[in-house]
């Protein structure tokens, strides 16, 4: 075990390279798979040193689910949009909302700055404060297109994606 | 046309209409930071139903292998929360305007 | 039949296009167009995925996917000059 | 005779033989230097009988035939007669030069030219080519120029130097011309082809042109006026220089010309009018000039002048006996006239000064010099029983015999006493106004004789002075014969070299001009006054003035030319290109349609409109750099859209690729170009650049209308059919990139190595000039690498270097290849570069960018070079299938490493360039805070 | 078609040559830069215009011209490599000179308010 | 198969790359070695080339192994194994002078030099014309990069007017091989020469708008009147090695010039009725502003530098004759002009360095440490320069005086030559006069030319007695490459 993690450090990495180049040839003909194979092992190899300090992935499985609901998320997000678009501009609500973060490491900080921006009518604008690695409390600063509530924005954000992400990493 | 290709012409149509919608929002929302909204969700979507409708209309309506349809919309959804970010930090930085009824300026520090 | 519906597709995203033209000389701010630039950027990209299915060739979807590559990098490196003047420090 | 050439090659070995000996004694050094030169007038008198028994001797060696130039030498009477005075002379300024050079002269150098500078002359005179002449004339030019500016250290003699040089240059050009004409005319250079041909030369329409122009040549070198003052001012240089040059060489060389052309050119009214009224211009002119004089050399040139116009005279009379004469005192003059320089030596060299007023009595001082001088001066003046006065009496008889000016011919004897009178004068100051008249003034040093030896050419010269004018015929009579014979190139007319004809004309003229002469002399005071009251002409001055004015005239418009001001230089390429093209255009008319036009759609009308508006656009902005940024963006998206529209795949990704590195280079850029700037041109300019833009836009734009509709009938089919069983490749671009046209890429990626390099090298000490803040003022934001951004990058990288070897590896049967999928991968490192720094990147990645493009080239040539074993040209590509069990059938082709090589050129170059540029300014970035 | 075409040729060409006669480094720098997509799709276009027909063998029926399409990637290749060398050409003569005037000197009076320091 | 063809163009870029990798890299002791070496074996290599072409008919190598027109052609003979022949002195001279020390002015000086050699070499070669676009652009590439080696004011602001003016040559090239490619469908030079009789008219129009842009772009290149502004502040403040080596770089346009419109057009109409008519008169106008300019100049590398610009007019004027009398003049008279302003170029560094303060400017200055060697260097090359006789300059002047034939051209041309060998013959002489002979100042200890730099000045000042010298055959072998280039495009490439 250990001498496979030397010999192949970032097997989810890999895995997932070795996913694309299938797709990219559109073919599991062998050729593509073993050079799928040795692309997916060298890549990561050539590049390790670029590599950042994250956390292993400890639940595919809710990293899965947590895929599928960000999809959906998007959808109905944009329904809103359309909806907010469509109509006079007046009714909109526009914010600035600061919501702070339980969660510690870049990755996942990143993931949720990007789940927020892909659905319901948030942008990740800032993730303060900028220094990593301090003490004090992060937040994420959001710029809302119409909104209702704070406080049941910020719940929904922590308890719909950072949660999850808590689970995955 | 077979009901695949009517699947095809739904989602190209959506997408399209969606796509649309990213760049009148662009157009039509009041300051930088609202128009945001248009582009890194409404495009993106539109987009991802036009890679939907391309990969029906060439897995199943013309019958080829064709997957990397796939890789553009991974990429868009990986990248498009990040260019938002970055625009809106620079947005941030050179202090635009915001339009009259935006609160939680101050959380912004503008 | 799919072809004309295909063509009033162009036509959307061909609006869609002229009004990203729109926001990018109207701007007020950099930031404006830039962020219109960017839509341009995916706008063609969705361009190119009807194109594709018009034609029924997918030779042009690696055209799209280096769109939505560089298009991102290109966007990011005038955020970084906006914010820092240097986009390689 | 191959001895002809030893002529003139013995001295210019010579030239040598002082070099060699610099560090010998001076007296040893002075005899080696004249040992070649004896050689040669060995050469000369061995060959001498055979001349005077009237054969001409030849000799030829092929040189460069394509110009009708040989060396080709001709040795008759005219040429024997020159000889002797060059290498005679010319032995005798050797010896003399030995005492006159003081030990701080280099001999060496003096010796050297002087003997380059007698093969010029030797080489002249012994021409049977018109075209050698020339090239030897000219060498006269540049050996005197060298010996006249001797003593460069003084002003007077660089100026004087490059005066002579500028007036005989200008002669020979002119010359030149004159012969080149001849040659076309006439078919031939060589003078025994020529000479023969008067009649036909004379007959042509351009006679006239070529007359002037070889007369130009003539009178130039032999200081005929109005290019009379190069001489006096060419007395700067030492005196053996001025003796030789001035009496039997350098400006002979004119007269030598006048004799040498006299059988082709002479006998038109045109030669008559020209060459007379030169002469007698010179004639008087110099004679008068000479009496004012107060520097004893200035006299002596002004005499030579003087002389020489009146041997030119005689050459225009056109007589044969007229011609005699002049020939007659070309020997005479150069006798007395060196005799006359070396003793104006002796006297400067003895006495510290060649100033007249301070000159006075030396007769004491030196009685045997003086005695040399004066004999020599008599000579000069023409007094009887001296060779002088025979030539003189010649010529008096031949002004007599003439009838050039037709009513007005009487004016020539007339003339020719005043002149002759005003040369006993000059004559008689020399002698009086030096060697009596009282006691010296204020002379540097008291006067003694020369060293023995010093006077020795003089003694030998004035010798020859008694002796022809004793015994003319014993001594000369066959030398002139001869001599005469060549130049008038038919029989000789009757003549006595008695020196005495009894009391006729041309004796009284003589008696009156030596009577008057001395009258003249002792009543100079009123003509020196009026001379006074006369504008001073400094003739070195006046040069300098010229040459500046010249010079200031040069610099006037050159500057008003180039402007150095770059705008203005492209607005005229512009210019140019419209007009050059607007007419063909024109010619096209209506454009043929050979072609179906295809029906515009919606989407092409969108992309037009967007295009033009992005690019009109980015004019108008262009002040605000970063918006122009945005729209030239929005252009380049749109042609990549256009190249996808019309089934350029391959064309789009690499323009996608490229113009996105691009941007990023520009923004570097713009990072340390001014943000914003006010206006800079005014209306008018705007109007102008914007007319000059539409018509180019118009022009440009109808071309390829044109050119779209034209017929095709391209060798493309032939790339077509043989990409697959050829090139082994389905996408037939990527093979002509990589096989058919392989050696443009492989230039290409040259060529983008090579820009890295430059920039690499444009980069290396840049004084940094950077703005703390942006266009606002506003200063830079904290966040250097903002966290997101850091994340997403880096998880790009992987993909981003799977999606290159994809495209890698797919470009040869489709779109992509070895240059987009370095791009890709160059500008995912790039990203990591903008997301997380320099200094973190160069932790991670070490590698060395110039080897990485060294290497990338050298692949690819190597890949070229590799088909050499197989016996094939440079390039030629191979490819094969091979089965291999479970992989089924696999192509390897050398394109594949051809497109490694173009792969890593472009990943190397383009981090080469990005990188660095992001590494310098990040070194020298001051620190953001603290700063107002 | 090939009249669009032929317009946004020359669109470009003109806009390109204007920018070009500007006297700033950056101005000139953007004019080359559009001049040269100007000579791209000029040089493509002397291939004529062909929709939907690559110039990949066995993809479509018929073809594009395949030599002006690898002629332009010649040109944008060489393009990029010369753009790059003034792009930072012009960094090194605003740091030497003191200014991004093409001259290397401003013009004398008039706006002396210009951007040499920004 | 002949590979000698191409070794012109592989050396260089071989030498090149190998300057850039280890153990090259790393000492520059090595890098001078073998830029010196192969500066030497190139010369070698064209020597061999032009031996073979002598007496030879022209031949053609084909890249790839592909046949022309398809593939791209090199076509060696004579003009172009001569120009090879040239570069290679230049090449040999101009490293050997920069390995003492002008080298370490910056990076790459070595690789650049035969990145630059390759381009140019590869102008000379090709028959093809974008190839030649490409080597264009790989010579201009590599002299924009030598062009700013050393650093300094002058040399940037010189850098971008050259660059940019260049980058628009470049594009307008491009446009013109797109017309060319349009309306006779084939870039082959010889394929072309043998197609112009079977062009409809509206083909031969969109060919002369074609001519006309290549006019200016090769115009530019040789720095014809009026797109000669870039030289004289390009030429005068590179550094000496490099400027030996630029003295080339105009020559590549005259070449081109030569090679497309005495070969490859040489029977299409249009080109004897307005372009040579265009050469002619602009050739003239060029003499004179390169007059004026050698008038106006203040120091010796401005005069050198404007004495390029007195040859390129007289060459351009010379090949408008389109006879082979006067290509063959041309020819020797571009190898004279060549080397005689290249030599001015390093002996212009080389007073300077002995003058002190005052350099090359025409001021009063130190005394010259080495009068002898310097000032008979000097004699030399201004009398070759002026078209004085001994040397290499005067058969130039008279082949290209009696080149010209009879009639009113004869005027313009022979009072344009021997006017401007006059004033030339002032300017140099006033230079000369004040550079050796105004002196002021105590002498000191000045850099001695000795050596490597010695012995690369004399390489190319002895190269113009040579010339002379050997003038007859040197002449006769121009003549037959001038008519083997006027008969080339007769003979079809296949049959090459
Ligand atoms: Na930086
Ligand atoms: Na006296």
């Amino acid at each position: 075990m250990k001498s496979l993690k030397k010999w192949w450090p970032t097997p989810v990495r890999s895995l997932f390279l070795f996913l694309v180049w299938l797709l990219l040839n559109n073919s599991v003909e062998f050729f593509h798979l073993f050079f799928g194979l040795v692309l997916a092992w060298l890549i990561p190899q050539l590049i390790h040193k670029f590599r950042l300090i994250q956390p292993g992935m400890k639940n595919p499985g809710a990293a899965l689910r947590y895929g599928f609901m960000v999809l959906w998320d998007i959808v109905v997000a944009n329904m809103q949009v359309v909806k907010l678009v469509v109509g006079p501009n007046k009714n909109l609500k526009p914010a600035f909302v600061k919501i702070p973060l339980d969660l510690t490491d870049n990755l996942s900080i990143t993931i949720l700055a990007s789940t927020v921006s892909l659905t319901p009518g948030t942008v990740s604008a800032e993730v303060l404060p900028l220094d990593v690695g301090v003490d004090e409390p992060r937040y994420l600063l959001v710029h809302v297109l119409d909104l209702a509530d704070e406080a049941e924005l910020i719940q929904q954000v922590k308890q719909r994606y950072e949660a999850p992400l808590k689970e995955i990493f | 046309m077979s009901w695949l290709e009517w699947l095809v012409a739904l989602l190209a149509v959506a997408g399209s209409l969606f796509v649309l919608l990213g760049s009148f929002a662009l157009v039509k929302l009041p300051d930088f930071y609202t128009r945001l909204h248009g582009p890194t969700k409404a495009t993106t979507l539109g987009l991802g139903a036009l890679v939907l409708a391309s990969m029906v209309y060439f897995n199943f309506v013309k019958g080829e292998l064709s997957l990397q349809q796939l890789l553009i919309a991974l990429f868009l959804f990986i990248t498009a929360p990040i260019t938002a970010h970055m625009l809106i930090k620079a947005a941030l930085h050179l202090k635009l305007k915001t339009s009259a009824p935006t609160s939680g300026k101050q959380n912004a520090d503008l | 039949m799919l072809d004309l519906i295909l063509q009033g597709c162009f036509f959307v995203v061909g609006l869609a296009l002229l009004m990203n033209l729109y926001a990018a000389i109207r701007g007020p701010s950099v930031v404006d167009r830039l962020l219109a630039l960017d839509t341009m950027y995916i706008n063609s990209i969705a361009l190119l995925l009807l194109y594709g299915v018009y034609l029924g060739t997918s030779l042009n979807f690696e055209v799209a996917l280096l769109i939505a590559m560089l298009g991102f990098v290109s966007t990011v490196a005038v955020c970084k000059f906006l914010l820092r003047g240097d986009i390689i420090e | 005779m191959i001895e002809l050439l030893f002529i003139v090659l013995f001295p210019l070995i010579g030239s040598l033989v002082p070099v060699l000996t610099a560090r010998w004694s001076r007296s040893y050094s002075a005899l080696a230097t004249a040992l070649l030169p004896l050689a040669a007038l060995v050469f000369v008198l061995q060959l001498a009988p055979a001349v005077f028994s009237g054969e001409t001797l030849f000799y030829k060696l092929p040189w460069v035939e394509a110009l009708g130039l040989s060396l080709s030498f001709r040795l008759d009477g005219l040429s024997l007669l020159f000889l002797f005075l060059i290498l005679g002379i010319g032995l005798l300024i050797i010896l003399y030069a030995r005492y006159y050079l003081s030990e701080k002269d280099s001999m060496a150098r003096f010796y050297g030219f002087l003997m380059l500078f007698m093969t010029a002359m030797l080489g002249i005179v012994l021409s049977n080519n018109l075209l050698q002449l020339w090239v030897f004339w000219e060498l006269t030019s540049i050996s005197s120029f060298l010996l006249i500016s001797f003593w460069w250290h003084r002003a007077d003699a660089r100026l004087g130097a490059r005066m002579a040089l500028m007036i005989t240059g200008f002669g020979g050009l002119a010359l030149l011309a004159g012969i080149l004409l001849i040659g076309n005319v006439l078919g031939s250079f060589e003078l025994d082809v020529v000479l023969s041909q008067a009649d036909v030369l004379q007959q042509h329409s351009l006679y006239p042109v070529i007359l002037i122009l070889v007369l130009l040549g003539a009178f130039t070198k032999s200081a005929q006026f109005p290019f009379h003052f190069w001489l006096p001012n060419a007395m700067s240089a030492p005196t053996p220089v001025s003796a030789y040059l001035h009496s039997a060489t350098m400006v002979k060389a004119g007269i030598f010309l006048l004799a040498r052309m006299y059988p082709l050119l002479a006998g038109s009214d045109l030669w008559f009018l020209m060459v007379t009224i030169t002469g007698m211009t010179t004639l008087l002119v110099g004679a008068y000039l000479a009496l004012f004089q107060h520097d004893l050399k200035g006299l002596l040139a002004y005499s030579t002048i003087s002389h020489l116009g009146l041997i030119t005279l005689l050459f225009g009379l056109g007589t044969d006996l007229a011609a005699v004469a002049a020939i007659f005192h070309i020997i005479n003059h150069a006798i007395f006239k060196a005799s006359l320089f070396m003793a104006a030596g002796i006297i400067d060299h003895e006495s510290g000064s060649r100033d007249m007023r301070k000159l006075n009595g030396l007769w004491q001082f030196m009685p045997v010099t003086a005695t040399l001088a004066m004999v020599a001066s008599a000579s000069m003046a023409g007094v009887p029983l001296l060779n002088g006065f025979l030539s003189k009496e010649m010529f008096f008889a031949e002004t007599l015999h003439q009838e050039v000016l037709g009513a007005l011919s009487w004016l020539i004897p007339v003339l020719a006493t005043v002149a002759a009178t005003l040369s006993v004068a000059y004559s008689a100051r020399f002698i009086h106004d030096v060697f009596f008249n009282g006691q010296p003034k204020g002379l540097p040093r008291t006067p003694h004789e020369p060293p023995r030896y010093m006077r020795v050419p003089v003694e030998v010269l004035v010798a020859l002075c008694i002796l022809v004018g004793l015994a003319p015929a014993y001594i000369v009579g066959d030398l002139l014969a001869v001599a005469s014979t060549a130049v008038l190139a038919g029989p000789l007319p009757l003549y006595s070299l008695s020196i005495w004809h009894g009391v006729n004309l041309p004796l009284m003229m003589s008696v009156l001009a030596l009577t008057l002469g001395i009258v003249l002399y002792f009543n100079r005071k009123h003509l020196f006054r009026f001379q006074a009251e006369l504008p001073e002409l400094n003739p070195l001055q006046f040069f300098e003035v010229k040459i500046n004015a010249l010079l200031g005239f040069a610099k006037k418009w050159h500057h008003r030319i180039e402007s150095a001001a770059l705008q203005r230089y492209l607005m005229w390429m512009f210019v140019i290109v419209a007009i050059l093209l607007i007419w063909p255009l024109q010619q096209m008319g209506e454009f043929t349609r050979h072609n179906a036009v295809q029906a515009p759609d919606t989407l092409m009308f969108a992309a037009t409109f967007v295009a033009a508006i992005a690019a009109i656009a980015t004019v108008l902005c262009q002040r605000q750099r970063l918006l122009s940024l945005v729209m030239i963006s929005i252009v380049g998206l749109v042609v990549t859209l256009i190249f996808v529209r019309f089934s350029a795949p391959d064309l789009a990704l690499t323009q996608l690729s490229v113009e996105v590195v691009t941007i990023v280079l520009l923004m570097l850029a713009l990072f340390f170009l001014p943000h914003k700037i006010s206006r800079a041109s005014n209306a008018g300019r705007l109007i102008r650049d914007g007319a000059i833009a539409s018509i180019c836009g118009v022009v440009i734009g109808s071309l390829s209308y044109a050119l779209m509709l034209e017929p095709q009938q391209r060798i493309s089919d032939f790339f077509l059919a043989n990409s697959k069983i050829g090139g082994g490749g389905y996408n037939v671009v990527n093979v002509i990139l990589v096989d058919f046209r392989g050696f443009d890429t492989l230039g290409e990626i040259t060529v983008l190595g090579i820009a890295a390099l430059g920039i690499f090298k444009l980069l290396t000490r840049l004084p940094l000039f950077r703005s703390s803040s942006d266009a606002q003022g506003r200063q830079w934001a904290l966040d250097k690498h903002p966290m997101l951004l850091a994340v997403v990058s880096q998880a790009l990288l992987p993909l981003a270097l799977l999606v290159s070897v994809y495209i890698f590896f797919r470009g040869h049967n489709l779109p992509g290849g070895g240059f987009v999928a370095g791009l890709v991968t160059a500008i995912a490192i790039i990203l990591q570069y903008v997301a997380q720094g320099v200094d973190w990147v160069r932790e991670r990645l070490t590698l060395e960018y110039h080897r990485l493009v060294a290497a990338g080239v050298l692949i690819s040539t190597l890949t070229g070079v590799a088909s050499w074993a197989f016996g094939r040209p440079f390039l030629t590509s191979w490819f094969d299938y091979f089965q291999l069990p479970l992989f089924g059938e696999i192509e390897l082709a050398s394109a594949i490493a051809f497109d490694l090589g173009v792969y890593l050129t472009v990943v190397g170059a383009t981090l080469m360039i990005l990188a660095n540029l992001g590494k310098m300014t990040t070194e020298h970035r001051p620190v953001n805070k603290g700063q107002s | 078609m090939e009249l669009l075409v032929a317009i946004i040729i020359g669109v470009l060409t003109c806009c390109a040559v204007f920018l070009i006669l500007r006297a700033r480094t950056f101005a000139v720098m953007l004019g080359l830069t559009m001049l040269s997509y100007a000579v791209n799709l000029f040089i493509f276009s002397s291939g004529g215009l062909k929709i939907g027909v690559g110039a990949v063998l066995n993809a479509t029926e018929e073809y594009a011209d395949p030599l002006p399409q690898a002629l332009v990637l010649t040109a944008i290749v060489i393009g990029f490599a010369m753009t790059a060398f003034l792009v930072v050409l012009s960094i090194r003569a605003r740091a030497d000179l003191g200014n991004d005037h093409v001259d290397g000197k401003l013009p004398v009076a008039k706006n002396t308010r210009q951007g040499a320091s920004s | 198969m002949n590979h000698l063809i191409i070794l012109p163009i592989i050396w260089p870029l071989l030498v090149a790359l190998l300057t850039l990798l280890p153990p090259f890299d790393r000492s520059l002791l090595l890098r001078r070695y073998l830029s010196v070496g192969g500066s030497v074996v190139l010369l070698v290599f064209s020597v061999l080339l032009a031996i073979q072409s002598t007496n030879s008919p022209a031949q053609l190598y084909q890249l790839g192994n592909w046949a022309a027109p398809f593939g791209i052609s090199l076509l060696l003979d004579q003009v172009s194994s001569l120009m090879l022949c040239l570069t290679a002195v230049l090449a040999v001279a101009s490293s050997l002078y920069a390995s003492s020390g002008e080298d370490e002015g910056g990076f790459f000086f070595h690789s650049l030099l035969h990145f630059q050699l390759m381009g140019i070499n590869g102008a000379f070669l090709t028959a093809d014309l974008f190839n030649l676009f490409v080597f264009f652009e790989v010579l201009l590439i590599a002299s924009y990069s030598l062009l700013i080696h050393g650093g300094g004011k002058a040399k940037t602001k010189a850098a971008v007017h050259y660059v940019i003016l260049n980058l628009v040559g470049s594009a307008l090239f491009l446009f013109a091989l797109a017309l060319i490619y349009g309306a006779s469908g084939t870039l082959n030079m010889l394929d072309l020469g043998a197609k112009v009789a079977t062009l409809s008219d509206t083909q031969l129009q969109l060919l002369q708008a074609a001519v006309a842009l290549l006019l200016v772009v090769f115009g530019l290149k040789a720095a014809v009147m009026p797109l000669h502004f870039w030289l004289g502040s390009a030429y005068s403040s590179v550094t000496p090695a490099v400027a030996a080596l630029f003295a080339i770089m105009t020559k590549v346009g005259i070449y081109s010039l030569l090679r497309v419109f005495a070969m490859v057009l040489q029977d299409a109409g249009f080109v004897a009725s307005w372009v040579f008519p265009v050469l002619w008169w602009t050739g003239l106008l060029t003499i004179v502003m390169g007059v004026l300019g050698v008038l106006a100049s203040e120091d010796l590398r401005k005069i050198a530098s404007y004495l390029v610009v007195v040859s390129v007019g007289t060459l351009v004027a010379m090949l408008s004759l389109g006879t082979p009398e006067s290509v063959q003049a041309l020819l020797y008279y571009l190898v004279h002009s060549t080397l005689a302003t290249a030599a001015l170029f390093l002996l212009a560094d080389l007073i300077a360095h002995q003058r002190g303060k005052a350099g090359d400017r025409l001021v009063n200055g130190r005394k010259i440490v080495q009068p002898v060697l310097l000032g008979s260097a000097f004699i030399v090359v201004a009398l070759s320069i002026v078209g004085m006789p001994p040397f290499s300059g005067f058969i130039g002047k008279l082949l290209l005086l009696q080149a010209v034939p009879q009639g009113e051209a004869i005027l313009w041309y022979w009072s344009a030559l021997l006017g401007s060998s006059l004033l030339l013959l002032i300017a140099l002489s006033r230079a000369g006069s004040i550079l050796f002979w105004q002196v002021a100042g105590a002498d000191t200890e000045a850099r001695m030319a000795g050596g490597r730099r010695g012995t690369a000045l004399v390489l190319l000042v002895l190269a113009s007695p040579l010339l002379s010298l050997f003038a007859g055959p040197l002449t006769d072998w121009c003549q037959a490459a001038a008519v083997q280039l006027q008969t080339i495009v007769n003979i079809s490439p296949g049959a090459l």
